[in-house]
């Protein structure tokens, strides 16, 4: 398959934050070739680069404080490595596309996700008028954002996680490119979804021959799509080869370790008397949907309708469901993040009619972890301060040298460089900025944590590396999760009882091991079947 | 005093924006040495030694009576008589500039104002008043009221517009409407009658300019709360159980402070200048006080005098620029993106 | 948002009253009414209000004839009237003005009045408040209109092309220019303005005052337009020397805050301009604050913003009435501009933050329990 | 008074007047000037309304221009009128009425002849409806009444009042044909029918009003009106600042400007172009019009202006010479009489005929009334008063004032008093004589204020020290009773600002009122002048005895100019003249 001449080639390529003594050299020597039609997985720890490489093909890195110090990137003989501005913008969106890797802050907040596909399109292939919105809605269809229609005018804010995620890929694949580089593009979506998503970029690459760099963690998925592999670790490629080849006989440590590591273990199960944690009953959150000359309420997106739960001290109640099922609604409605009907028990205590301010007091029982970590990071404050905020606010350190030492543990548990504490969010990578969130409610010891989709920027390794750590937690201090994720091997690992949604509805629940060996309904015989295997899907994925 | 990291870096940026940083010393250096006025621009000695005794003019008043004069008020040192007493009978140390506020230059002949030459660096005013000296005590006074009046109302203001924008609904509804009443007040009215219940000083007017210039900061600030409050990283703070309070000043405020860092060196310096709308009213600092506005006044109604504009502008240009360039310099020390 | 704009609605005749009310209660302190004003005004020793600020009656002595002085007039009888004043007739004048009535009666009184649109006359001149208003309304509109539009069209991009240069000679250039500017004391350089382009001494390439030529009224509408240009340029210069700096600074730090952020990084990745960028994508987020600030910005141009320009242009306008008004305690005037342009201000607040939420749907303006 | 009187062409306050019946023109024109041409001048201050007569509005300039009184002033006497509207005047020797007869041709600009119905007409709605000043001065008049179609008969109250007849001479006449159905105590910008020599022509409101000469005018030939209002156009532009009114004149924006500043005069005028290439002119045409009393004023119904040796010290500390050369290049003269700049000021030591007024009242009196010649304390204007300073001190020092500490005290109080102001032009005059005053241990606190409020507490009588300026006529009379009174002194809202209550004055002024000739009012007046001085009721400020005029090289002007001072409008157009 790969004969075809190379259409990228990266070599030497180095990428450094900043000068001086406190320079980050954050990639080192990289180089590797992209042949038209080809596929390259990029795998590697997290914090390895990958996402800085990546950027650095399209120069989108904050210059001119991030700078190449060595290396060239060609596309098609044209060197980018300091490109002038109208040869990146022919480049840009045109012949090379970008899926970035966290969706949740990469779409313009303030513009329609209409207008934001419909630019790509009417920029480099001059679309207008009605052709423009058809080819968005067939777009957005066909990377599965349900009833595309009507959310045509929806802001980024008002979808969810995983639809986010699709409309950064519509984007991407709006122009059929002939490269598309893909950072992690499929973490936030549901394995059904993610199995339509694969199935539709093969399609792509087999009509267009559009070549492909794919950023991933999900080894699974490497296997599946990509024809050779890249591993990185601490900045460098440290091994390169066919899939087969390194996945079958891996030369480095490194590529060893990442092989063997999978979320290992069995959930931890409750005592049968352990109290209840939190409690839902019948939980509703309607979105008014708006519409007409003054914007009056015209219906609602019942984004969770009815929901009941129960969780019990050291239970792990896993939430699975597809992508905009309202998982994330849900948590945040629990821990009264959201204004929701429905009576919410906090240790038995009904907490949705308490108002801010007892409440408050009662929020280090209760934490969570959100979905789109970056987001949830204040950007002004050091990873210290924010940290160690909620020790300060509930007064949990004796003094500053107490604190200190709490954040450099729980930051080491995470499997972050406590030096790294004075830096700020935005100089860390997805996967880095994901445990800093995860250590944020970790160092409380909360009785109860909310968990959305703590793991997926995470390699499979550092993956491990948590769902140890959490269950550690859990069995020392007795603590219980919500635990939200499309990963249902991580699922599998950690949680003892299972919840599945669809549109905004449980369809299931019940001890998670029955329901990975008996699922009762067939959404769920899907989810399970999809996530265990990815050719049962209907639409099926040809590799 | 232990600098954290962060500051540590928020200190560097903060250097490393060298406009500002230099910006900012000059700017002390200047601040201090008017704030030494007194030692710089006087129309005493600062040292007198008069048959033998020694006496300390700057400090302490001594009548004429002292130095062989007639009365026994004080000594106006500069009068012909008395410089040559002390001259016969000893020796003076004077200030570089040896004029005060409100000394009149009666040495030189013609009229006032004077252009620059004969001992005055920067001319005369219309009375006959040393420009430069009124200028050191003038930058004195107008920048610690400049000073006073924008962190008074810059804090109040930044205050009110967190929590209207922060809470929203009714607070913000029936704030905004106090708000729309506290604007309608007939600014020039209540200065009259101020005038005409007190003698307007450097307090009472500090205090009825912040009674209208809070009001300033108030609009933006609320619109980048209403903004960010909506803000993942403030529903993150919320889980954890942060208090309003601490939301507002340590997740939003970092965040809203574009439209305040911008204007604070503009309310510095029309701190400065509304000082001079109301002298033009007769409402300003009693008659004499030396402050921008007044060289400024003096500035227009003396056009053939053109010393007096141009040192006020070129006065008032060189401040704002220094403070608009440490503006930039804080704004840098507070952008992530620059710090390193 | 309906509800919400409906609730503001509702309170504006409350937020009026209020306005009325509270500056009534502040009117009854003032040293000194319109009757006194009236009787000093009588007795010649009134000073004319905006003598202080345009520095007329710069005689130091009082025995010097007024400058009209055309020799018409007995010159020496003028004093003869300079006498204590008959209490009747300091009654008739009170009465004239309502005075004789207590205040809470002539507080209502205006009210009622108000709420008819019925603004009365001026104390010293018998024409309604509002025709004063609409005799001075082209000069302000014209001075307001203009330098806003020159000052914003400006700005802006001024702003947004220092941001994308933060820290280059260009940024500095610019920055000291415009700070130049702000300093410069608008009063000074009208005069400056004057003196060097339509004084005598040396330039005199423009009019001096007003807003239009006499006799242009049969002119052509092109030759109309031109010498209104012509009229406007060094009042508009001006005003707008001195309005440059905080808008484009603002713009400026404006954009720097958001000129970090992902979403730019995703729309460069498409592979817009850079001007594609910045206006089409950063713009609309920078933008809040520029938009927060214009109803304020717009309410100070038109209404109060050019008083030194108006007279040292001998241009009358809204903002030298106000403040003659409140010099001269003219109490319908006052009261009437304040009732009026308060219920404009009011509206523009209204409009500014549906402007806000237009511009950023998620601002929402409800409460947000912690 | 049965007698008839003979009618006369015009009337003296005292004496016969200066121009005898049928004279041709007054001296100060020039009878042979060219008619045509036009002359543009500015004023300051917007305007809005065409009625010059009334409270309300701000009146355009000259829009005095087209009313006529019964009689006009003449410029070079002290106080004559001459028939303009009337004919002949009828008046006997004890003043008790007044009649004047129209002339035949007298016309309105719109043809009509001008009635005796007209003239009372005035009289009732000027008292009735307009500025209060013509219900002072016509207070007096008890009956109007028409005797003839031509003739109208004022009666007077009982009282001695000579002035009277001489201020309905001014009563400016009005149509009450046109003012049938119009309020005339409402501003107008509907230019109002009159008589005069202009009419308005074209006007914008506010900026500028052009006056044309009336071509078939009735009165062009009468001997008042010989030589003047000789341009066919008159134009009043308005200017809201002064210095950009000067740099329009200099633009040659307009013609003719009297300076008021002396700043202005000395420094504004040096890059005019017209000056330097001989286009334009400056002069300082000297006048003779009274300049009265300028001066700053103790309000001495405060106990520590009480005594005058305290006043006078005060007066020892105020630099004239030097305020005069540095900040008024020179351009004032010290006043050091009530009556500056007039025949009424006092010099030397007091007549014969003063002394007889005066005799009287010696134990009343300060006693160097009689032996010394006042003149206000002199300096060497180069700053340094000591001299000054030490006779304030000794004469502090004898009031009972002692410096403790380096302020001066008595009975434990220091001395320490406020000047009130209410321009901000003063401060820089203010502040060095409050410095000079500090060097005596006083504090004087320099106070500006606006209008509104000054008047306020000059009404009330609360304030140490103000400036005022009490204008004097060439003829005094009454008024000096509400200048210098005792019972003006406690009327709220009066002119007797320092609050004289002394029995001497008050003599002296009832003798003034009651003066038969213009010898002995003007011996009177010199004598009230002395007390009021030594008494050091003020300290004396300056005047100006001239008039500061620049004009565009436009104009041919009359050889002479008048005591009043100088009057445009008896100049004329070269323009004209050429053709
Ligand atoms: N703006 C920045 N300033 C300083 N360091 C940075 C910056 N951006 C990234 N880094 C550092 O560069 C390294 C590589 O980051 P990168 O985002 O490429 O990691 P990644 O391989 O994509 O990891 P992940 O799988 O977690 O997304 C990280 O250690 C990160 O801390
Ligand atoms: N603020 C909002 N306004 C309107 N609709 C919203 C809003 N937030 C979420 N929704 C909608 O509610 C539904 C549920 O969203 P939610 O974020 O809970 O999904 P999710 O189950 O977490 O999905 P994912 O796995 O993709 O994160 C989605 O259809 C989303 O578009
Ligand atoms: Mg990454
Ligand atoms: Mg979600």
């Amino acid at each position: 398959m790969s004969v075809s001449p190379p259409i990228l080639v990266i070599d030497d390529l180095s990428v450094t934050f900043g000068d001086g003594p406190k320079a980050v050299e954050a990639v080192r020597g990289v180089s590797f070739t992209l042949a038209k039609g080809e596929t390259l997985a990029l795998v590697g720890e997290s914090g390895s680069g990958k996402s800085v490489t990546a950027l650095s093909i399209l120069q989108l890195l904050p210059y001119p404080r991030a700078h190449h110090p060595r290396g060239s990137i060609r596309l098609d003989g044209v060197e980018l490595v300091g490109a002038s501005e109208p040869v990146l913008r022919s480049v840009r969106g045109a012949r090379v596309s970008m899926v970035f890797q966290e969706p949740m802050t990469s779409l313009n907040p303030l513009h329609s996700i209409e207008k934001q596909v419909a630019e790509v399109l009417e920029l480099h292939q001059g679309l207008r008028g009605e052709e423009l919105r058809r080819r968005v809605l067939e777009m957005l269809t066909l990377v599965g954002i349900p009833d595309a229609q009507s959310r045509l005018g929806a802001l980024p804010h008002e979808l969810s996680g995983g639809q986010r995620q699709r409309v950064m890929i519509a984007m991407a694949l709006a122009n059929q490119p002939d490269l598309l580089i893909a950072d992690e593009p499929t973490t936030a979506l549901d394995v059904t979804i993610q199995a339509q998503i694969l199935t539709l970029l093969k399609e792509l690459q087999a009509r267009f021959g559009m070549a492909m760099l794919f950023i991933t963690h999900d080894l699974g998925i490497v296997r599946k799509i990509a024809d050779r592999v890249c591993v990185m670790t601490g900045g460098e490629i440290v091994e390169t080869g066919p899939v087969e080849q390194v996945f079958t006989a891996p030369a480095h440590a490194y590529t060893r370790k990442l092989l063997a590591a999978e979320p290992g273990g069995h959930p931890l199960t409750p005592a049968a008397d352990a109290p209840e944690v939190m409690a839902a009953d019948d939980v509703k959150v309607w979105f008014p949907r708006k519409g007409g000359l003054f914007g009056r309420t015209i219906g609602y997106l019942k984004a969770v309708d009815g929901v009941s739960l129960q969780v019990r001290r050291g239970q792990t109640v896993g939430v699975v469901g597809e992508s905009g099922s309202g998982k994330t609604t849900l948590g945040l409605a629990l821990l009264r993040l959201l204004k929701s009907e429905g009576t919410i028990r906090l240790n038995g205590e009904p907490i949705d009619r308490m108002s801010a301010a007892d409440l408050r007091p009662k929020r280090r029982g209760m934490q969570m972890v959100f979905q789109d970590p970056y987001g949830s990071l204040s950007p002004r404050l050091s990873v210290e301060e924010i940290v160690g905020e909620g020790l300060e606010v509930h007064r949990l350190a004796a003094d500053r040298r107490e604190r200190r030492r709490l954040i450099s543990q729980v930051l080491e548990e995470v499997g972050l460089d406590p030096t790294a504490a004075d830096r700020y969010p935005h100089e860390f990578s997805g996967g880095q900025r994901q445990r800093i969130a995860i250590a944020r409610a970790l160092v409380l010891k909360p009785a109860f944590i909310v968990l959305d989709e703590p793991t997926s920027a995470l390699d499979v390794s550092v993956q491990a590396q948590i769902v140890t750590l959490l269950r550690d937690l859990q069995a020392r201090h007795n603590i219980a999760y919500l635990f939200i994720s499309h990963d249902l091997r991580v699922v599998r690992a950690l949680a003892d009882h299972l919840v599945v949604m669809k549109d905004g509805r449980v369809v299931e629940s019940g001890p998670a091991e029955r329901l990975f060996s008996s699922p009762t309904t067939a959404y769920t015989r899907a989810l399970m079947a999809a996530a265990l295997n990815l050719e049962v899907t209907p639409g099926g994925v040809a590799v | 005093m232990r600098v954290s990291p962060l500051d540590r870096r928020r200190l560097d940026a903060f250097c490393r924006n060298r406009r500002g940083f230099w910006s900012l010393w000059i700017f002390l250096a200047v601040f201090a040495v008017t704030l030494a006025a007194e030692l710089v621009a006087n129309d005493r000695p600062i040292l007198v030694v008069y048959d033998g005794a020694v006496y300390v003019p700057v400090a302490r008043d001594y009548p004429e009576t002292t130095f062989g004069g007639d009365f026994s008020t004080f000594t106006d040192y500069r009068d012909p008589m008395i410089a040559a007493n002390i001259a016969s009978h000893g020796w003076a140390l004077w200030p570089p500039i040896r004029f005060n506020n409100g000394s009149i230059n009666f040495d030189r002949g013609g009229t006032h104002p004077a252009p620059p030459g004969q001992g005055n660096w920067l001319g005369t005013d219309d009375q006959g008043r040393d420009v430069l000296a009124r200028l050191i005590y003038g930058l004195r006074l107008s920048i610690l009221f400049g000073l006073a009046l924008t962190a008074i109302s810059a804090a109040i203001g930044v205050a009110a517009g967190a929590v209207q924008g922060y809470f929203g609904g009714w607070t913000d509804l029936l704030f905004q409407r106090f708000l729309e009443i506290w604007g309608g007040l007939p600014e020039l009215l209540v200065l009259i009658i101020v005038a005409s219940i007190i003698t307007p000083g450097f307090w009472t007017l500090l205090l009825v300019l912040v009674l209208f210039s809070w009001t300033s900061l108030v609009g933006v600030v609320r619109a980048e709360f209403l903004r960010a409050r909506n803000f993942d990283y403030v529903r993150a703070a919320r889980a954890l159980g942060v208090s309003d309070r601490r939301i507002m000043v340590r997740h939003v405020l970092p965040n809203a402070m574009v439209a305040t860092l911008t204007f604070l060196p503009f309310i510095l310096s029309s701190s400065i200048v509304s000082l001079t709308a109301l002298d033009f009213l007769g409402l300003g600092l009693p008659p004499g006080s030396a402050s921008l506005g007044d060289l400024l006044r003096q500035g227009k109604e003396n056009l053939q005098a053109p010393w007096l504009g141009l040192t006020g502008f070129v006065v008032v240009a060189a401040l704002l620029s220094l403070l608009v360039f440490v503006g930039e310099a804080v704004r840098d020390a507070f952008d992530p993106r620059k710090t390193r | 948002m309906i509800a919400y704009t409906l609730r503001r609605l509702l309170l504006i005749p409350l937020t009026l009253f209020g306005i009325i009310l509270v500056n009534f209660t502040v009117a009854q302190f003032a040293p000194g009414g319109p009757v006194e004003l009236m009787l000093s005004k009588i007795q010649g020793t009134a000073i004319d209000a905006a003598a202080r600020v345009s520095g007329a009656g710069g005689a130091e002595s009082g025995g010097m004839r007024s400058q009209n002085w055309a020799g018409q007039e007995g010159g020496s009888s003028a004093y003869r009237g300079a006498q204590g004043l008959d209490p009747a007739f300091i009654k008739e004048i009170e009465r004239q003005f309502g005075f004789d009535k207590p205040p809470v009666e002539r507080f209502w009184m205006m009210i009622g009045n108000f709420v008819r649109f019925d603004f009365g006359n001026s104390f010293y001149r018998d024409v309604p408040v509002t025709q004063l208003v609409i005799e001075k309304m082209p000069v302000s509109v014209s001075l307001g209109l203009w330098s806003t539009l020159i000052i914003y069209m400006v700005s802006i991009p001024l702003g947004i092309a220092k941001a994308t240069r933060d820290g280059s000679r260009f940024d500095v250039a610019t920055s000291s220019a415009i700070i130049v500017g702000y300093a410069v004391p608008g009063f000074l350089f009208a005069i400056l303005l004057i003196v060097l382009f339509a004084g005598g001494s040396y330039l005199s390439w423009f009019p001096l005052r007003g807003l239009t030529s006499p006799g242009m009224e049969e002119a052509g509408f092109v030759a109309r337009l031109l010498d209104y240009l012509h009229h406007l340029a060094l009042p508009v210069t001006a005003l707008v020397v001195g309005g440059f700096a905080s808008l484009t600074m603002l713009t400026k730090n404006a954009f720097l805050e958001e000129i970090g952020k992902h979403y730019v990084v995703t729309a460069r990745a498409k592979g817009l301009t850079e001007n594609g960028v910045l206006y089409g994508h950063v713009f609309r987020n920078a933008m809040l604050l520029i938009v927060a600030g214009f109803p304020r910005a717009l309410v100070g141009i038109l209404f109060t913003g050019s008083l030194l320009i108006e007279i040292i242009f001998s241009l009358d306008g809204i903002g030298l009435l106000g403040f003659e008004a409140v010099s001269n305690r003219d109490y319908p005037v006052m009261f009437g501009t304040l009732y009026a342009f308060s219920l404009l201000g009011l509206l523009l607040n209204l409009a500014g933050d549906l402007t806000l939420h237009w511009v950023d749907p998620r601002i929402d303006f409800e409460t947000r329990e912690g | 008074a049965a007698e008839t009187p003979a009618p006369v062409h015009g009337l003296a306050m005292r004496g016969a007047p200066k121009y005898p019946a049928g004279f041709s023109h007054f001296d100060y024109v020039n009878p042979n000037a060219p008619k045509g041409g036009e002359i543009r001048l500015s004023e300051t201050g917007g305007w809005d309304s065409f009625n010059p007569f009334i409270v309300k509005g701000e009146a355009a300039g000259g829009s005095e221009l087209p009313f006529e009184t019964l009689m006009i002033e003449s410029a070079d006497e002290p106080f004559s009128e001459y028939g303009l509207l009337a004919e002949s005047i009828e008046m006997p020797a004890d003043r008790s009425w007044v009649a004047f007869t129209l002339r035949s041709k007298a016309r309105w600009h719109d043809g009509k002849p001008i009635t005796a119905d007209d003239v009372v007409f005035s009289f009732d709605i000027l008292k009735s409806k307009g500025h209060p000043r013509f219900r002072f001065y016509y207070a007096a008049v008890d009956k109007v009444e028409k005797v003839g179609e031509r003739k109208v008969r004022f009666s007077f109250k009982p009282g001695d009042n000579r002035e009277l007849p001489l201020i309905l001479g001014q009563l400016p006449v009005l149509p009450k044909h046109y003012w049938k159905g119009r309020d005339f105590a409402a501003t107008t910008l509907q230019p109002p029918l009159g008589s005069g020599p202009y009419k308005a022509g074209p006007f914008e409101t506010g900026r500028s009003v052009t006056w044309v000469r009336v071509k078939d005018y009735w009165g062009t030939d009468l001997p008042v009106r010989r030589g003047q209002y000789n341009f066919d156009r008159i134009r009043y532009d308005s200017y809201r600042d002064t210095t950009v009114a000067l740099e329009a004149f200099k633009a040659g924006e307009y013609d003719w400007r009297m300076e008021m500043e002396a700043k202005k005069w000395a420094t504004g005028y040096q890059d005019w172009s017209g000056l330097k290439d001989g286009r334009g002119f400056k002069e300082v045409f000297p006048n003779q019009r009274p300049a009265g009393m300028q001066g700053y004023v103790y309000n001495l119904r405060r106990p520590l202006f009480q005594d005058p040796r305290v006043r006078e010290a005060l007066a020892l500390a105020f630099d004239f010479e030097w305020t005069n050369k540095t900040l008024f290049y020179g351009q004032y003269k010290r006043t050091a009489s009530f009556f500056a700049n007039s025949e009424m000021a006092s010099t030397g030591l007091p007549g014969p005929k003063e002394l007889e007024v005066l005799e009287p009242l010696r134990d009343k009196v300060p006693p160097q009334v009689f032996t010394t010649t006042y003149k206000p304390p002199e300096t060497e204007g180069d700053g340094n008063i000591r001299a000054n300073l030490r006779a304030a001190m000794r004469l502090l020092e004898e009031a009972g004032w002692t410096v403790e500490n380096g302020k001066l005290v008595k009975d434990g109080r220091p001395f320490v008093f406020e000047i009130l102001l209410n321009q901000p032009i003063w401060e820089r005059i203010a502040l060095p004589f409050a410095r000079n005053l500090e060097r005596l241990g006083i504090e004087a606190n320099v106070r500006v204020v606006d209008t509104a409020q000054y008047k306020n507490r000059v009404d009330q009588y609360d304030y140490d020290m103000v400036v005022q300026v009490w204008g004097q006529s060439q003829s005094p009379g009454n008024e000096q009773v509400s200048f210098w009174g005792s019972t003006a002194a406690a009327e709220v809202g009066g002119q007797n600002l320092a609050g004289i209550q002394n029995p001497a004055v008050d003599a002296l002024v009832a003798a003034i009122i009651a003066a038969p000739d213009r010898e002995t009012l003007v011996a009177y007046c010199r004598a009230l002048d002395r007390v009021l001085l030594w008494n050091h009721y003020v300290i004396p400020q300056w005047h100006m005895a001239s008039d500061r005029v620049a004009w565009w090289d436009k104009f041919g002007r009359p050889a002479i100019i008048p005591a009043a001072g100088v009057r445009p409008l008896a100049w004329w157009s070269k323009d004209a003249e050429k053709k």
